[in-house]
């Protein structure tokens, strides 16, 4: 089928398919899970507030609230880097690497376990609409989810330092939410691929997460890891927000101890490009894939 | 065997049993209805696994409100979907079931032995049943039923999903099973022939009510006013000399068989001189009885 | 012999003699107990390995003195019986327990489930809760053996060292008894969160999955944040704590020796104290809302299909 | 009109056959497909959908293969023996989520949906989710999913499945009417009484060879070494011995048995063909009225385990 017909169809296909699945990754069990893990630093970071909210000293200035520790160090620089941290585990870490994997599963795996997929490849619609698709569905499911997430989180952890504070480290969200995309591209697009081509997907899946993507990278040829290039726009951005990181915090160095980190803007793009030959690679594995 | 006297089943809005009432006597009967009928929830009842909302249900002349529990130890329970377990031997899992019914370990292996047996299981009981083909599985599943010796045995949909041949084997295992333990059976089932092969009564349930109760032979011995015939070469020149007599009546015709109304003997003797005149092939000739599909589909609709 | 020659009948009559439902609830827990403990389950059999192992080398063979403990010191070595279900870095098991019982408990509901045996199972002569108390059984026995037993070993090797001496055991008769009362509460806990998760999650490889994230994982993230309050000098942080179900049975653990609960994972034992009516109001409305919900779910099953 | 061609296909899984040198010739109207279970039935559905491709051989469906053939997925509707279902969707929006697949617009598409489902029976549950139907219902939902298009060849694995009679009456209504418009349908069941209602052409598969395909009577007749069996009752029981008798003189009759009891003769011939011109002649002659005639040797489930069980080459 024609590239160009494909684009015609894209209205009338996706609303369904969109539907569909983004209605079956919120209803999973597994989602509400995480979700509800994803929540537990929440509610504790609201319970940390109202504990902690009595101890702290204010200055007004120009009509704002500026919050100080008992030290006299501004507030919002201590509690950025807890969201920092805590979103470095939980929004863009590991447990949104769980629900990716489980997001892919259930998008792909789950088309073979049902038999619907039998279905789909004798319907006129072509392996890579099916792979695409499904693909864009999870992107945008697990975006807002983990957007909304982060917003959530960022306006609990910051809420200390007042309006002020959240409008100070804005920049930081955006950057959270920036990576949460971009982790998405890239690493939804490999395990809907993994999805694919193997029979036990949430344990290839994870075993790909650990041994090539957490302790390659760090590794002098780290390049060939997706998190190089995360890793590499977190630092850059934040160093350019001024604060005062080193390449070796991010395992950025090789073992000469110079750094190499890529340039952003490369690095995006090369996250983008993993993305589009994963669609490439899964849809050959579903159209060549027999029953 | 089973009295019901007025039983009503409600789940929440939905009434799966109205005013049920039925006695059901012994030997092998059918139960036959549409999905949603009410037919697993009355033997859901009758096993007491759900308690009916009002009314009265005798087992084997036990009253079920009060001994549900006990009761279960003359009931054999066959259910409709595949439910054994995929890591064990037929056999341990068989020694397991009598287990549970409590029956010991020793007089368990006894009797599962010797109902595997009757059920014609090689040694293939030794396997895992995971490795089980459909019919196999299907057997376990009746024997874990019968393994405490039970009186009365429901079966649901023991042919589903079988082949052919498996599945004659195992109509003619439950047609033996009054003679195993002089069981009692309680067989439901969508496939209306199983039901004129095994049966001796039939029983339809629609709409949470009673519809008919009735001997199938009796049942089935009725005749259609219709014959169906099959003929070989000059059809043609047989059919027009059919239409000559019957000018006045219908006849169907379609590439597969003729059907002309019956209307006395003399039916059958102008149809063979047809044949001998047109000198064609008569390869079948006969009244078409009634058979399950037109008593149900009568019943229900 | 001419009058001898006989055909055996067809089918010869069966007359069972059933037994009663106690003696089946038995004899089902006890072959399930049977069936945990079989060369088949080779994971089951490395971690209760494991944890003879370590009660062995840590307590015995590198030994302590004092016994029993009274009250916390700040030599926590003093608390051997309760240590042993600490966190590792303070010779404790925790780990293993939580991942025995994740791995034995899981099965035991979930399969029947999963393949549907269920159905046949509840339609013999036992009722659910029949059913449900077979199925804790075999893991509370489990648990039994890799609580109780270490535990009285460890008590006994004390025994000995004081030279069988009659005046230990008279003056240690209540920390006998509330070591077997600790060993059977954490049994008969542990094996309910089993089977809950057992029967809420119908696979079996997930159910344990989940358990272990669950129990274990949210004591982590709880310690974690009891850490930062405490540092931040936040009254009350210690009601946290409750969150997490290990720490919640150590709560009560602790009680059952009258001692005062300490924290023990990441960080110095620090003294915490919950009153006796909270803890023991909070256990009964948990435990008996997981056995209402298995309950539940198991009778939901039996009406759809 | 649409033809599906099979040339010496073999289909292996890895070391596990499908199928093996299957050659067929498939045309419009109703072709049943019978075998044992395992025997390579799914496997030549599977084929002809092209959802597996010949390892030697090949397929043509109306001249092209349909491994990688698109248009050719817009005239295949496919009823899987499995469910197969997005549980939480209703019937209608699992099907015109399909039928947008095939080029509907979302209206069309729906209306379409609803118009099939209503064709067949649903138009009471018909936005509930598929989550809460019964076997029945789901089958329902499948043949709609799979005929909504208007496709030219349906392929139906099992379909009457765990289906009541009342929706297995109305399964074969619609297929002999769709039979009728001239499509191609392969249908495949267990249920041996279902195939006979429906058809008489046959295709028998077992251990992934063709036993058989064809007309049943005519198979049977080229199974010339089993001599066939007929039942004769006459009206007049008084006749019964003199028939027998009188049918006995002729030596293409090999045998004969009398059952008083039941008022019937059994014959056996093993020329068919000869016996069936002849006997109505003979009647004719001898002024015996019989009001039956049938050989349960002829009926599908006899030809089935003969064939099955290999007594054709004996």
């Amino acid at each position: 089928m024609e590239i160009s017909k494909m684009f015609k169809r894209f209205p009338t296909l996706f609303p369904p398919i969109f539907k569909d699945c983004s209605y079956r990754l919120i209803t999973n069990k597994l989602t509400w899970v995480l979700v509800a893990i994803l929540m537990l630093p929440c509610a504790l970071g609201l319970l940390v507030y109202y504990e902690f909210s009595g101890d702290r000293i204010s200055e007004e200035v120009n009509g704002e609230k500026i919050y100080y520790t008992s030290s006299g160090e501004l507030l919002h620089e201590d509690l950025r880097v807890l969201f920092l941290e805590i979103s470095e585990y939980f929004g863009i870490g590991f447990i949104a690497l769980l629900l990716g994997i489980m997001f892919s599963s259930e998008l792909i795996s789950e088309e073979y376990n049902l038999k619907t997929m039998q279905i789909l490849r004798t319907s006129p619609i072509h392996p890579i609409e099916i792979f695409t698709y499904r693909y864009i569905s999870g992107i945008i499911t697990g975006v807002i989810l983990l957007g909304l997430y982060s917003t959530i989180f960022y306006i609990i952890v910051m809420m200390g330092a007042g309006i002020h504070g959240i409008l100070e480290e804005i920049g930081l969200l955006a950057l959270v939410i920036k990576i949460v995309i971009l982790n998405w591209i890239g690493f939804l697009s490999i395990f809907c691929a993994i999805n694919v081509y193997f029979e036990r997907p949430y344990l290839i899946c994870f075993i790909y997460w650990l041994f090539w993507e957490q302790i390659m990278s760090g590794q002098n040829y780290q390049q060939i890891t997706l998190t190089h290039y995360i890793n590499s726009i977190i630092y850059d951005s934040l160093t350019e927000m001024g604060w005062s990181v080193t390449a070796s915090d991010y395992g950025l160095v090789n073992s000469n101890n110079d750094t190499i980190a890529t340039d952003p803007l490369i690095s995006t793009f090369i996250i983008l490009i993993v993305g589009i030959s994963f669609i490439f690679i899964g849809s050959r594995g579903i159209s060549s894939k027999q029953f | 065997m089973i009295e019901a006297k007025n039983v009503i089943k409600k789940y929440g809005q939905v009434t799966a049993l109205d005013d049920f009432t039925v006695d059901i006597p012994k030997g092998k009967i059918g139960i036959l209805g549409p999905n949603g009928a009410g037919k697993s929830t009355f033997v859901k009842i009758a096993l007491g696994l759900i308690e009916s909302t009002s009314g009265e249900i005798t087992v084997l002349g036990e009253n079920l409100d009060k001994n549900s529990i006990e009761i279960r130890k003359k009931i054999g329970y066959m259910p409709e979907h595949d439910c054994i377990p995929n890591k064990m031997t037929g056999v341990e899992f068989l020694i397991e079931m009598g287990q549970v019914s409590g029956l010991d370990y020793q007089t368990a292996t006894q009797r599962t032995h010797e109902i595997l047996g009757h059920l014609r299981m090689g040694e293939e009981k030794y396997r895992l049943i995971e490795e089980y083909s459909g019919g196999m599985r299907q057997k376990i599943k009746l024997a874990q039923g019968l393994v405490h010796g039970p009186e009365l045995m429901f079966l649901d949909e023991p042919t589903s999903g079988l082949d052919p041949n498996a599945r004659q084997e195992m109509l003619e295992t439950i047609n033996g099973l009054a003679e195993i333990s002089n069981t009692n059976v309680l067989l439901s089932t969508h496939i209306l022939q199983d039901v004129e092969t095994v049966c001796d009564y039939v029983i339809i349930i629609n709409n949470g009510k009673l519809q008919i109760k009735e001997n199938v032979k009796e049942l089935v011995k009725r005749q259609t006013d219709t014959i169906q015939i099959r003929v070989g070469e000059n059809s043609d020149e047989f059919i027009s000399i059919l239409k000559q007599n019957n000018n006045k009546r219908n006849i169907e015709i379609t590439d597969r068989w003729i059907r002309i109304p019956y209307k006395n003997e003399e039916s059958f003797k102008e149809i063979i001189s047809a044949a001998a005149s047109a000198k064609c092939q008569l390869y079948e000739m006969e009244r078409i009885a009634m058979t399950m599909d037109n008593i149900y589909l009568e019943v229900v609709n | 012999m001419k009058n001898d020659a006989k055909i055996a009948d067809k089918f010869k009559d069966f007359k069972p003699n059933l037994s009663d439902r106690r003696n089946i609830i038995l004899g089902m827990g006890l072959r399930g107990f049977e069936k945990l403990f079989s060369l088949k389950n080779k994971s089951i059999l490395f971690l209760i390995g494991i944890v003879y192992l370590w009660t062995f080398a840590f307590y015995l063979l590198l030994g302590q003195d004092s016994y029993p403990c009274n009250t916390v010191s700040e030599e926590l070595k003093t608390c051997t019986h309760l240590n042993f279900y600490g966190d590792l870095q303070y010779g404790g098991t925790r780990i293993f327990l939580v991942l025995i019982a994740a791995v034995a408990s899981s099965g035991l509901i979930a399969n029947d489930l999963t393949d549907k045996s269920i159905h046949l199972y509840l339609s013999r002569p036992i009722s659910r809760i029949d059913y449900l108390i077979a199925r804790i059984i075999p893991i509370f026995l489990l648990m039994l053996t890799i609580t109780l037993i270490p535990n009285l070993v460890v008590f006994i090797s004390q025994f000995s060292k004081s030279g069988l001496d009659v005046d230990f055991l008279s003056s240690n008769m209540w920390t006998l008894s509330n070591l077997i009362l600790q060993a059977i509460f954490y049994s008969i806990s542990y094996s309910i969160i089993g089977i809950t998760f057992s029967a809420a999650i119908n696979r079996e490889s997930l159910a344990s999955a989940g358990f272990f994230g669950t129990v274990y994982g949210v004591s982590l993230i709880v310690e974690i944040f009891y850490g930062l309050m405490s540092e931040m000098d936040i009254e009350n942080s210690e009601y946290i704590l409750l969150l997490s179900i290990i720490h919640f049975l150590d709560i009560i653990s602790y009680k059952i020796f009258n001692v005062d609960y300490f924290v023990t994972i990441f960080g110095s034992p620090e003294v915490i104290e919950f009153p006796l009516s909270i803890i023991i109001g909070l256990y009964v409305l948990l435990f008996s809302s997981f056995i209402l919900l298995v309950n539940y779910i198991i009778s939901k099953m039996e009406v759809t299909k | 009109m649409s033809t599906i061609i099979f040339e010496e296909v073999t289909k292996n899984y890895g070391r596990v056959q499908g199928i093996s040198n299957v050659s067929l010739n498939i045309g419009p109207g109703v072709t049943g497909i019978l075998g044992p279970n395992g025997a390579g039935k799914s496997t030549t559905m599977k084929v002809l959908l092209g959802l597996a491709r010949p390892s030697i051989g090949s397929v043509y469906v109306d001249g092209v293969n349909p491994f990688d053939n698109f248009d050719l997925r817009n005239k295949i509707g496919f009823v899987p023996e499995y469910d197969c279902f997005y549980e939480h969707m209703s019937a209608v929006d699992y099907v015109s989520y399909f039928l947008m697949i095939h080029d509907f617009s979302k209206e069309e598409a729906v209306e379409k949906a609803e118009n099939s489902l209503i064709e067949l029976g649903l138009q009471d549950s018909m936005y509930r989710k598929i989550r809460t139907y019964s076997r029945g219902m789901r089958q329902k939902t499948k043949v709609a999913r799979a005929t909504a298009f208007n496709p030219q060849i349906l392929v139906l694995d099992e379909p009457f499945q765990g289906a009541d009679p009342t929706t297995r009456h109305l399964l074969m209504e619609k297929i002999n009417s769709w039979s009728e418009e001239g499509k191609t349908i392969l249908i495949s069941s267990h249920i041996l009484h279902d195939v006979e209602y429906l058809t008489d052409n046959i295709i028998l598969i077992n251990n992934g060879r063709v036993l058989a395909s064809g007309n049943r009577h005519e198979i049977r007749k080229l199974m010339s070494n089993i001599p066939i069996q007929i039942k004769i009752s006459p009206i007049d029981k008084n006749q019964l011995r003199p028939l027998v008798k009188r049918m006995l003189d002729e030596k293409w009759i090999t045998a004969g048995r009398l059952l008083e009891s039941e008022g019937e003769i059994i014959l056996e011939t093993n020329e068919s063909e000869k016996f069936y011109t002849e006997f109505p002649q003979i009647l004719e002659d001898e002024k015996i009225i019989v009001e039956k005639i049938v050989s349960d040797d002829d009926t599908l489930d006899s030809l089935y385990s003969k064939l099955v069980e290999g007594k054709q080459w004996k």
